[in-house]
C-alpha cells in the first residue's frame, strides 16, 4: 500500500478500538448507491522505479531547443543552491505559516522577500504573492476600483501593449464584476502608447495600467503616462518585469508621485519556463493602500519576551475573516516560488540582478547586429528604446513557417505575432537573455539566413 | 549574528556571489530617462551567507517532513519525493509555455492522461487543469455556472447558497463572481438544514457550494435530497473537492448529482503544501457545463498527437485564468502521484484516512475530549471543541494549540469552521502511523492535566520553538511589513 | 571573487588589525624563488551559468545504453528519497563527526547502518565503512593477518572466482607488507571453487577468501569451504554482494563457525554506477576481533543526564591515535555513502531488499529463456546455481565484436570474459537486475540475434 | 517516540515502503541450502518514517551549511551546490564503470583535464585520480617510493622520516608500504630540526613525508635545504597535500622539490565532507616517478579521443588500489569546482584563507589568547595554546571546545598537532566573512570571561545540544555497537 503504514496489526486494533468490523463500515453513513464508484479505467498503480522510467522517458522525449523566446516567460540562469535549499522538506512540506511559532523559516523569509519586492518597485509595501502575472493583473484591476475613492469608475485603461494573456485573464476574471476594460492603442510606428495622443478628458476611468517594458520589448513613457493619469483622477497600474528593475525606473519614481500599485509575474526571479508553471504573481503598493491589498502579509513583530518574529498580519482583509467581504477569495497563493525568488535575489543582490538584466540587452544588441546584414529583416520600432526583446518584420517569407524551418533546426526562434496583433503584420517577437554565448547568436543567425532561403 | 538576523543585516557594501552573474556590461543603449539610480536596497551577500542563512531558517519551520502536521482542511499528508524529483527534470524545467506543442508531447501526454484520470476519479464529463488553487478553481465553477445561465437567458440567477459551516473562500468567490450570497443553516447532526434549504431556492438562485464531507468532518447524508432540491429550483451544484481525500475513489462527486467540483490537487494529490502554495485546483464538469471550462485544455489528435485547446476550440469558454497554462509543474507532480498510487492506491486513500480519523476521535474521546458531532462517523477529520475546558480552565483551544507545539506536533486547525466553539479540526491523514497518532493523543492527555494542574503553564506556551507567542496585535497596529536602512 | 565575501572594506580593517600593508605581506616568510608559480595554462574562471552549460553538455554526451552488465557494479533502482535526503546540507557538508554533541545526526544514523549491515552478514559488528568492495578486501586481509592468532602465516588463499579488480587491489596493497596471495584454481565445468579437491593438508595460511556469489555469479559451497578452511587454522574472509544476503545464507552462518570477516562493496544499497565510484566498503566481524578491524566504529553511550547518545569510539586503534601501530591508515571513510545506503536499506528493509534479489535473478531467468533458442549460445557452468549473473560462451563470433554490435545497437550486452579468464575461452559474463522490463529482455534477446547474425 | 529513537524502534513488522520494491516473485530456482532464514533484522517502514526520521536526524548536525567550522586541518570551506547537482546528472551516474570508453567521453574529458590542472596547480608532471582519500593518496605515493628503490635495486631503503607534527596517517601508511617510521624533531619556531634530520638521513633513508604549510599552521622555511639533505642522501620527498589550501596558486610543491604529493580535493577543491567522506586523493609526481603511478589513469588520443590506460599501458604502474576509478563522482565536483575557480580563483583561495588565518590570530592575540608560534605568521591556519586556563582554571581546551558548540560555533581540531599542549588547530578558510571571524572572537572571550567566574559553567557544556557531554569511557567499555531485538 504506497504511502500508507497500517500494518494488519495496526488495522484490527484500530478497528477494534473504533468498535467496528471493518474499514468498510467507516462508510455506512453513505447512501450505497454512491460507494459503487467505478473507477476502473484508471490504470493500476506503479512501483517508483516503472514511474521513474515513464517520466524519464517524456522528459527526453521534451528535449528542448535554442531558446529565443520571451513574452512573459524568460530563461535565466537560477543558482544551483536556490532550488536545493526551496525543496528541503521543510520549506517543500510546509503548510501555510497558520501557526507562527512553528513556522518562523518561511515567516521570516516572506518578510526578507517582501522587503525585496518592495525596494525593487520602489513601493512602501508588497504582499506575500498571488498567482501569477495575468491573475496579478486581475486582482491590481480589482484593487484599484476599490482603492480609488475618488472616481466610482469601474473602467480601467488598458492598453494593447500590455501582454495579450494578461489581458485575457483580467478580462476573464472582472468581468463578472461588472468592470469594464477599455483597450488604449499603440502607436504603430514605435509601439508604445503616444502620451501625446491621450484625449484630455478622458472620462471617468479607475485607473491606467502601464507595462514597463510593453509586451513587445519597447519601453513605454512612464513618467508622461503617470502624471497623465493621476491628472485624470486615475489610478496607475505598473505591470513590470521585476528583473528589468534592476536596471529601469521604478514604478514608485514614475511621474511626479509614482505608480500607485506594481504587479507583474516574478518568473524572471529564479522560476524554471515549465510550461508556464508555477510562478508567482507580485503585488506591492503605497502605504496607504495595503488594506485594498488582496493575499497574505507578513508582519513583524515581538514575542512574550520581547523577542523579534514574524507573523501572517491584516488578516481581517482575507477570505477566512471576511469572507463575502474580503478582498480576494485568494488562500494558497505561490509561496514555495516565493522561497526560491527570495534565495535567488539574495544571491544576486542588486548588482548581480543589474548584470542579468544588462546582459541580457546586450545580447540582443549583439543578435541584432548580426542580423543587420540579412536582407528583408527590419525592426518593426528601430528608434524606441527598448530592454532584451523586440519585433522583428519579415519580408519574404511568412514567420510561421520561418519559424517552423528554425524548430527543425533546433532554434525556437520567437514568437509569432500575427495571432495576437494583425495590425503589424508579418512580425515575430524576438528575446535574448543572459544565457545566450556569442556562438548562440551566431547560430540564431545562421538558422535564420538558412530558413530565410527556403 | 543570530539566527533570526536577517539576510539584509548580514550584507554588506560591495559582497557579492561572483559565481551567479554575468560580466559587467559597460555600454547601455537605453536612455538615462527610463533608467532606475539608486539601485534597489538588496541583500548583498555570498554565496555561503546565502546558502547558511536559508538552510537554517528553514529549520524553523515544521513540515510534514519532520512533524506530525494534522492541520484540519489541509491534508498534510505525505509528499512523496520522487513526484519532485522527476517533475523537475531538465525537459520539463526548460520547456517554454508559448513553445510550439511538437516540443512538449511528453509533457502534454502527462498532462492529457491527468485530465482522463480527475475525470474518472471524480465522475465528471470534462476536466481543466489551468486554476492555479483551490480558490480559483471554485471561481473557475462558479463563473461556469454564471456564464451557463447567461447562456441560457436566464439573468436572474444572482444568488449562490453556502452553508454556513463553509470555508471563506467559498462566499468570497461568489462574490468575486457578481453574485450575492446567502448562508444556509447546519442542523444539529451537522447535515445542512433542508428546511431552510428549501425556503431559500428560486428563481434567484443560481446553484449551491457544498463540500461533501463537510467542513466540519461528517459526509453530507441528505446529498441526494439537496441536489434535487437545487436542481429542481433550476439552480447548479457546486463541489468544494478541499475534503475529497476522504473518498478519493470511492464515491464520485459527479455521482452525486454535482455538475461541477474543484480538486485541490495539494491536498488530495498530495503536491507539496511549499509553505502556502502554489497548489492547482482542475475544475471538472458535467456534460452540460462542458463548453464552459477554462482554457487551455490538452486535447488528443487522431494521429496519437496532443495538442491545447485554446479559443478557437472553444468559443464559450470562461476564458483564461492564467497567463499560461495554471501551475504545469504542480500539474505534473500529482500526475506522477496518480501513477504510483493507481485506482487501488486511490480506493486506499479514503479507506485508511478515515480509519486514522475515525481511530484518533475514538481514542480521544476515551481520553475525555469532547467530539463536536459524537453521533458522526468521522471521516478523514473530525472536530473536538475545548468549550469545556475554555470555560473550567480558562485555557483555550489557541492554548492547547500552542502548547502541542512543545510537545513536537503541529496544532490542528483552530477555530475552523466557525459555526462551533473552540474547536480543533484534526486531520491526520493515511500516511501517518498508529503510534504518531497514539503520541498526539498522548500529548493532548498530558496537556490537559496541565491545564488542570497549572493553567498558566499551557496558556504561556510555546517554550521551545525560535519563539515564545507572538504578539498579533502589535503586528496589525505598528505595521513592520518590509526592512528599512534605519530599522533596528 | 567566487566564494570570497571580502569586501574591500573587509580587506582593509583586517589587514590593518594584522599590520601588515597588503595580503602579499603574508606571504613574506616562503622563499621568494617559490612565491612565482606559473600556472597561467590552467583555464579563467567560469561563472556557474557557463559551467552548468558545459557539464550538461557533457553529461549528455554520455546517455547510457541499456545495462546488462554487472561483475561487480550493479545498476538497481535507487528511491527518490535517498539522494534528497542524503544531499541535505547538514548531512553533505558535515565533517567526520568529532564533536559528538554536535554530530548525532551522523553518528546515530552510522549506528543504524552498523546494525544493518552485521544483521545482513549475520556478524556481530560492522565499522562505519571502507573506500571500496576492492579496498576492503586487502583490509580484511591485513586484519586477518593480524587476528589468525594460531597461525604466523603471511599466506592467504585468494580464489580466482574473486573479483580480478579486487584481487588486484588487493595485490597492490598488501604485497607491501610481504603478504602472499596464493591463488586459487575453479572447477571450469562450475565455476566455483571444488571443495573435494582442496588438499587435506594445505599448508599455512592465515585466511581464506569465499566470494558468494562468485565473480561469475555462480555460488560457492560456502559451508563445507569455511569448515575446511576453519579445520586449517584459516580464517574465512567472506566477500558478499549485500543485496544477495536478503536472499543468501549470512556469511555469520556459514559453516559451523561462520566467517570471521565479511567485506564487499555497499554500491548496491542505493550508490548510482557513477563510473566506479564514489561506491563504499563495508567490514563486519565478530565480537572477538573487533579490536583488529580498521576503520571508524560508533557506539551508543550515555551524557552527563543520562540521555542516550552516540559516540565515535575504540579510536586506540585508528591511526590518529596509535599512528604507526594504528590497524590502518584510513581516516576519511565514505561517509556520504553510507548515508545514502542507510536511508536505501530503512525503505527498503529486508522484504523490499530480497524482493529486489529475487525479482533481478528472476529477470535474469527470464532472460536466459529467451535465448535459448539462439544458435551457438550457452550456458557456461549450466548446471551451477547462480545469482543474478552468469557467463555465457559464445560460439560464432568473437565476444568483442558481438558486444561492440550490441552497443551500436544501445545494449550494453555484458562483459568480455577473455582479458580476465583466458581459460575459459569466448565468453561473456552477463547481468540482469530489478530494473528491467519484459520488453528490455526481448530487446536484448534481439539485439543479440542480430548480432550474432553479422 | 522521540527524535532520537532508532529507526529500528519506529518499526512494525510487516510495514513497508510499498513504492520502493518490485512485485514479489514466487518461484526461486536457488537450492535451500544456499538460502538464509530468517531474514535480517532490518527496519521495517514507511517512506514517511523513513524521510522523517533522516530528515530530523540531519537537523542534529552542525555542517558549513549551518555553521562556521574552523576546524584546522580539515579545511571546511563552502562547498558551492553547482558542484553537487552537475555531478549529480543521470548521464554520469549511470554510466557503467566497465562500460567501453565510447560511452564516457564526456565523462572522460573532465577526469583528463582535471588532471592536468592538477599537474599545473601543483608542478607536477603525472596525476592519478584514483586514490579515495588522503590516506589512500599517502599509501600511493609512499608505495610509489618504494617502486621507485626497488625498481634501482636498492633494497636498504626501508626507513620513513616523519615529523613529530606530521598526521596519524603518515606513519600509519609508512608501515602499510612497509617501512619503518623514524621521527623528526620540530624545533622552538616551528620549523622541522635540520640538525636533526642531517642526523637522521643515510642509505636507509626512503624518504621523507612532509606537510607545508606544516600541521603547526607555519610554512616550512627551511624546505629547500631539507630537499637538497634528503635528495643528497639518496631519498625521496614526499608532499602530504591536506594544506594545500593555504598556497593554491601561489606555490607549488613541485617547485619546493618534493618528488611526489597528495592533494585532499575533499578539502583543498571543496567537495563535500559528507560526514566524514567520500574524498578523493589524487597523487602527482616528478618525471622519475611517472612509470610508478597507481592506475587508472586517462590518456588523450590523437584524434581526441579519451581512453583509460591499464597495466598493458604502465607495466610498472604500482597497481590498482580501487576496484574501478576511484571516486569518480568526487573528481566530478572537483572538477566543476576547478572551473569555477579558474587560475584567478585559486590563487586567491591562498590569499583569503591566510588572509582569515591571520586576522584571526591577530584578534585572538589581541583578545588575551596565546598563539602557539607568536612570532610566525599564520598560514592558513593557526595553533592557539589554553595551557594557560587548563593550568589556573582547570578549564581544558575539551571544555572550551564544547561551550562553543553553545554558542553556535563548531569547535576547531582539539589536540593535535599532539606536541602542542590544549592545542585549538583554527582553520577558517577563505569563504568566512569578517563578522563571522568577529562572532568567534567574541565567543571564545565570553567562555574566557565564564571560565573565570564560574569554570563548572564551561566545564559541564554543552547544555543546548540534543545531548550533553557524552560518555566516552563508557562507549568504549561497554561497547554497544548494534541494535539487537533486546536492546531498551
Ligand atoms: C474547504 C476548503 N475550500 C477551499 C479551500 C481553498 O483552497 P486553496 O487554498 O487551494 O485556494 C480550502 C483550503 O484551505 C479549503 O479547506
Ligand atoms: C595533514 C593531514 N594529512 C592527511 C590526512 C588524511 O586525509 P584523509 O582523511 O582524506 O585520508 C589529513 C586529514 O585529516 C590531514 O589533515
Amino acid at each position: 500500500m504506497p504511502f500508507i503504514p497500517h500494518t494488519e496489526t495496526d488495522i484490527r486494533q484500530m478497528l477494534d478500538v473504533i468498535g467496528v468490523p471493518t474499514i468498510e463500515t467507516l462508510f455506512d453513513e453513505i447512501p450505497a448507491r454512491l460507494t459503487q464508484a467505478d473507477i476502473s479505467s484508471i490504470p493500476s498503480g506503479l512501483n517508483e522505479q516503472a514511474t521513474t522510467r515513464l517520466l524519464l522517458q517524456r522528459a527526453q522525449q521534451d528535449a528542448q531547443p535554442l531558446c529565443f523566446l520571451g513574452a512573459g516567460a524568460y530563461e535565466h540562469h537560477i543558482p544551483a543552491a536556490v532550488w536545493q535549499i526551496a525543496a528541503r522538506g521543510e520549506f517543500y512540506s510546509a503548510y501555510t505559516p497558520y501557526q507562527a511559532e512553528a513556522s518562523q523559516g518561511t515567516l521570516q523569509l516572506i518578510y526578507e522577500y517582501q522587503s525585496m519586492m518592495a525596494h525593487l518597485t520602489g513601493m512602501d509595501v508588497s504582499n506575500a504573492s498571488l498567482y501569477d502575472g495575468g491573475s496579478a493583473l486581475s486582482e491590481a484591476v480589482l484593487m484599484a476600483v476599490r482603492a480609488n475613492r475618488s472616481s466610482k469608475s469601474r473602467r480601467i485603461l488598458m492598453p494593447r501593449t500590455v501582454h495579450p494573456h494578461y489581458r485575457a485573464a483580467t478580462q476573464a476574471i472582472v468581468r463578472n464584476q461588472d468592470i469594464i476594460l477599455d483597450e488604449l492603442n499603440f502607436d504603430l510606428q514605435h509601439g508604445v502608447i503616444d502620451v501625446a495622443s491621450l484625449p484630455d478628458a478622458p472620462g471617468d476611468f479607475a485607473a491606467l495600467v502601464i507595462p514597463q517594458p510593453n509586451f513587445f520589448g519597447a519601453l513605454e513613457d512612464v513618467d508622461a503616462l503617470t502624471d497623465w493619469a493621476h491628472r485624470h483622477g486615475a489610478l496607475v497600474i505598473a505591470v513590470v518585469n521585476p528583473l528589468a528593475l534592476a536596471l529601469l525606473k521604478a514604478p514608485g519614481q514614475w511621474g511626479a508621485n509614482g505608480a500607485d500599485i506594481a504587479c507583474g509575474d516574478g518568473q524572471p526571479l529564479g522560476i524554471p519556463l515549465s510550461s508556464g508553471g508555477p510562478y508567482f504573481g507580485f503585488m506591492c503598493c503605497k502605504q496607504a493602500q495595503v488594506r485594498q491589498m488582496p493575499g497574505r502579509i507578513v508582519g513583524r513583530t515581538v514575542d512574550l519576551d520581547g523577542k523579534t518574529g514574524y507573523t501572517l498580519t491584516l488578516q481581517a482583509r482575507e477570505q477566512h475573516i471576511r469572507r463575502s467581504k474580503a478582498t480576494s477569495n485568494i488562500c494558497t497563493n505561490q509561496g514555495l516560488m516565493v522561497t526560491a525568488a527570495t534565495i535567488h535575489m539574495a544571491l544576486l543582490g542588486a548588482e548581480g540582478l543589474r548584470r542579468v538584466a544588462l546582459s541580457s540587452h546586450d545580447n540582443l544588441n549583439g543578435l541584432l547586429q548580426r542580423l543587420q546584414t540579412l536582407p528583408g529583416i527590419e525592426r518593426a520600432f528601430a528608434r524606441r528604446p527598448f530592454f532584451h526583446e523586440t519585433v522583428l518584420r519579415i519580408k519574404q517569407r511568412h514567420v510561421s513557417q520561418l519559424l517552423q524551418t528554425m524548430l527543425q533546426d533546433g532554434v525556437l526562434g520567437g514568437l509569432d505575432l500575427s495571432r495576437y496583433y494583425p495590425e503589424l503584420g508579418n512580425t515575430l517577437l524576438l528575446c535574448v537573455t543572459e544565457t545566450k554565448t556569442a556562438d548562440d547568436l551566431d547560430r540564431y543567425a545562421r538558422s535564420l539566413a538558412t530558413a530565410l532561403q527556403q | 549574528m543570530t539566527a533570526d538576523t536577517l539576510i539584509y543585516q548580514k550584507s554588506h557594501h560591495g559582497r557579492r556571489a561572483t559565481a551567479q552573474a554575468p560580466a559587467a556590461v559597460v555600454a547601455c543603449d537605453i536612455p538615462a530617462q527610463f533608467l532606475r539610480s539608486p539601485p534597489p536596497l538588496m541583500p548583498e551577500a555570498s554565496e555561503m551567507q546565502v546558502v547558511r542563512h536559508y538552510t537554517r531558517l528553514s529549520q524553523k519551520n515544521f513540515s510534514i517532513d519532520t512533524h506530525f502536521y494534522p492541520l484540519g482542511s489541509c491534508t498534510m499528508k505525505y509528499n512523496p519525493r520522487a513526484c519532485n524529483s522527476l517533475a523537475m527534470q531538465t525537459g520539463f524545467l526548460d520547456r517554454h509555455p508559448l513553445a510550439p506543442e511538437a516540443t512538449g508531447q511528453g509533457f502534454l501526454a502527462c498532462m492529457y492522461e491527468l485530465q482522463q484520470i480527475l475525470k474518472t476519479v471524480t465522475g465528471m464529463k470534462g476536466v481543466s487543469l489551468t486554476p492555479m488553487a483551490g480558490a480559483q478553481g471554485e471561481f473557475a465553477g462558479v463563473a461556469m455556472i454564471r456564464a451557463y445561465h447567461d447562456a441560457r437567458g436566464d439573468q436572474a440567477r444572482r444568488e449562490i447558497l453556502v452553508p454556513d459551516a463553509a470555508h471563506g473562500t467559498n462566499p468570497a468567490t461568489a462574490v468575486m463572481c457578481g453574485f450575492s450570497v446567502r448562508e444556509i443553516p447546519t442542523d444539529a447532526h451537522g447535515d445542512v438544514d433542508l428546511a431552510a434549504l428549501k425556503e431559500a431556492v428560486g428563481p434567484q438562485t443560481a446553484g449551491i457550494m457544498l463540500t461533501n464531507p463537510s467542513t466540519i468532518g461528517v459526509f453530507e447524508r441528505n446529498i441526494t435530497e439537496i441536489a434535487a432540491i437545487v436542481h429542481q429550483a433550476g439552480g447548479l451544484l457546486y463541489y468544494d473537492g478541499a475534503n475529497l481525500n476522504a473518498i478519493l475513489g470511492k464515491v464520485r462527486p459527479g455521482d452525486m448529482g454535482f455538475d461541477v467540483i474543484h480538486l485541490n490537487l495539494h491536498k488530495t494529490f498530495s503536491t507539496p503544501h511549499g509553505g502556502g502554495g502554489p497548489g492547482a485546483g482542475p475544475v471538472g464538469v458535467s456534460e452540460r457545463l462542458l463548453p464552459f471550462l477554462p482554457i487551455p485544455v490538452v486535447d488528443r489528435n487522431s494521429d496519437g498527437r496532443y495538442r491545447w485547446l485554446t479559443e478557437q476550440d472553444c468559443p464559450q469558454t470562461i476564458g483564461r485564468l492564467s497567463t499560461f497554462a495554471g501551475n504545469a509543474g504542480i500539474l505534473l507532480r500529482a500526475y506522477i502521484y496518480a501513477r504510483l498510487l493507481g485506482r487501488e492506491g486511490m480506493q486506499r486513500v479514503a479507506e485508511f484516512a478515515t480509519l486514522n480519523a475515525n481511530y484518533l476521535m475514538a481514542r480521544l474521546r476515551e481520553a475525555g475530549f469532547e467530539p463536536a458531532f459524537p453521533k458522526r462517523r468521522a471521516t478523514h477529520e473530525f472536530i473536538i471543541t475545548l468549550k469545556k475546558q475554555a470555560r473550567e480552565l480558562n485555557v483555550t483551544a489557541m492554548d492547547f494549540a500552542k502548547r502541542l507545539l512543545d510537545y513536537g506536533y503541529h496544532a490542528p486547525t483552530t477555530y475552523f469552521p466557525l459555526l462551533v466553539p473552540e474547536c480543533f479540526l484534526i486531520e491526520p491523514t493515511e500516511s501517518e502511523d498508529k503510534d504518531t497518532l497514539d503520541g498526539f493523543v498522548a500529548a493532548l492527555v498530558a496537556i490537559q492535566r496541565e491545564a488542570e494542574a497549572d493553567s498558566a503553564r499551557v496558556k504561556g506556551a510555546p517554550y521551545t520553538l525560535p519563539v515564545r507567542r507572538l504578539d498579533d496585535v502589535r503586528a496589525a497596529r505598528e505595521l513592520d511589513l518590509i526592512w528599512k536602512h534605519d530599522n533596528a
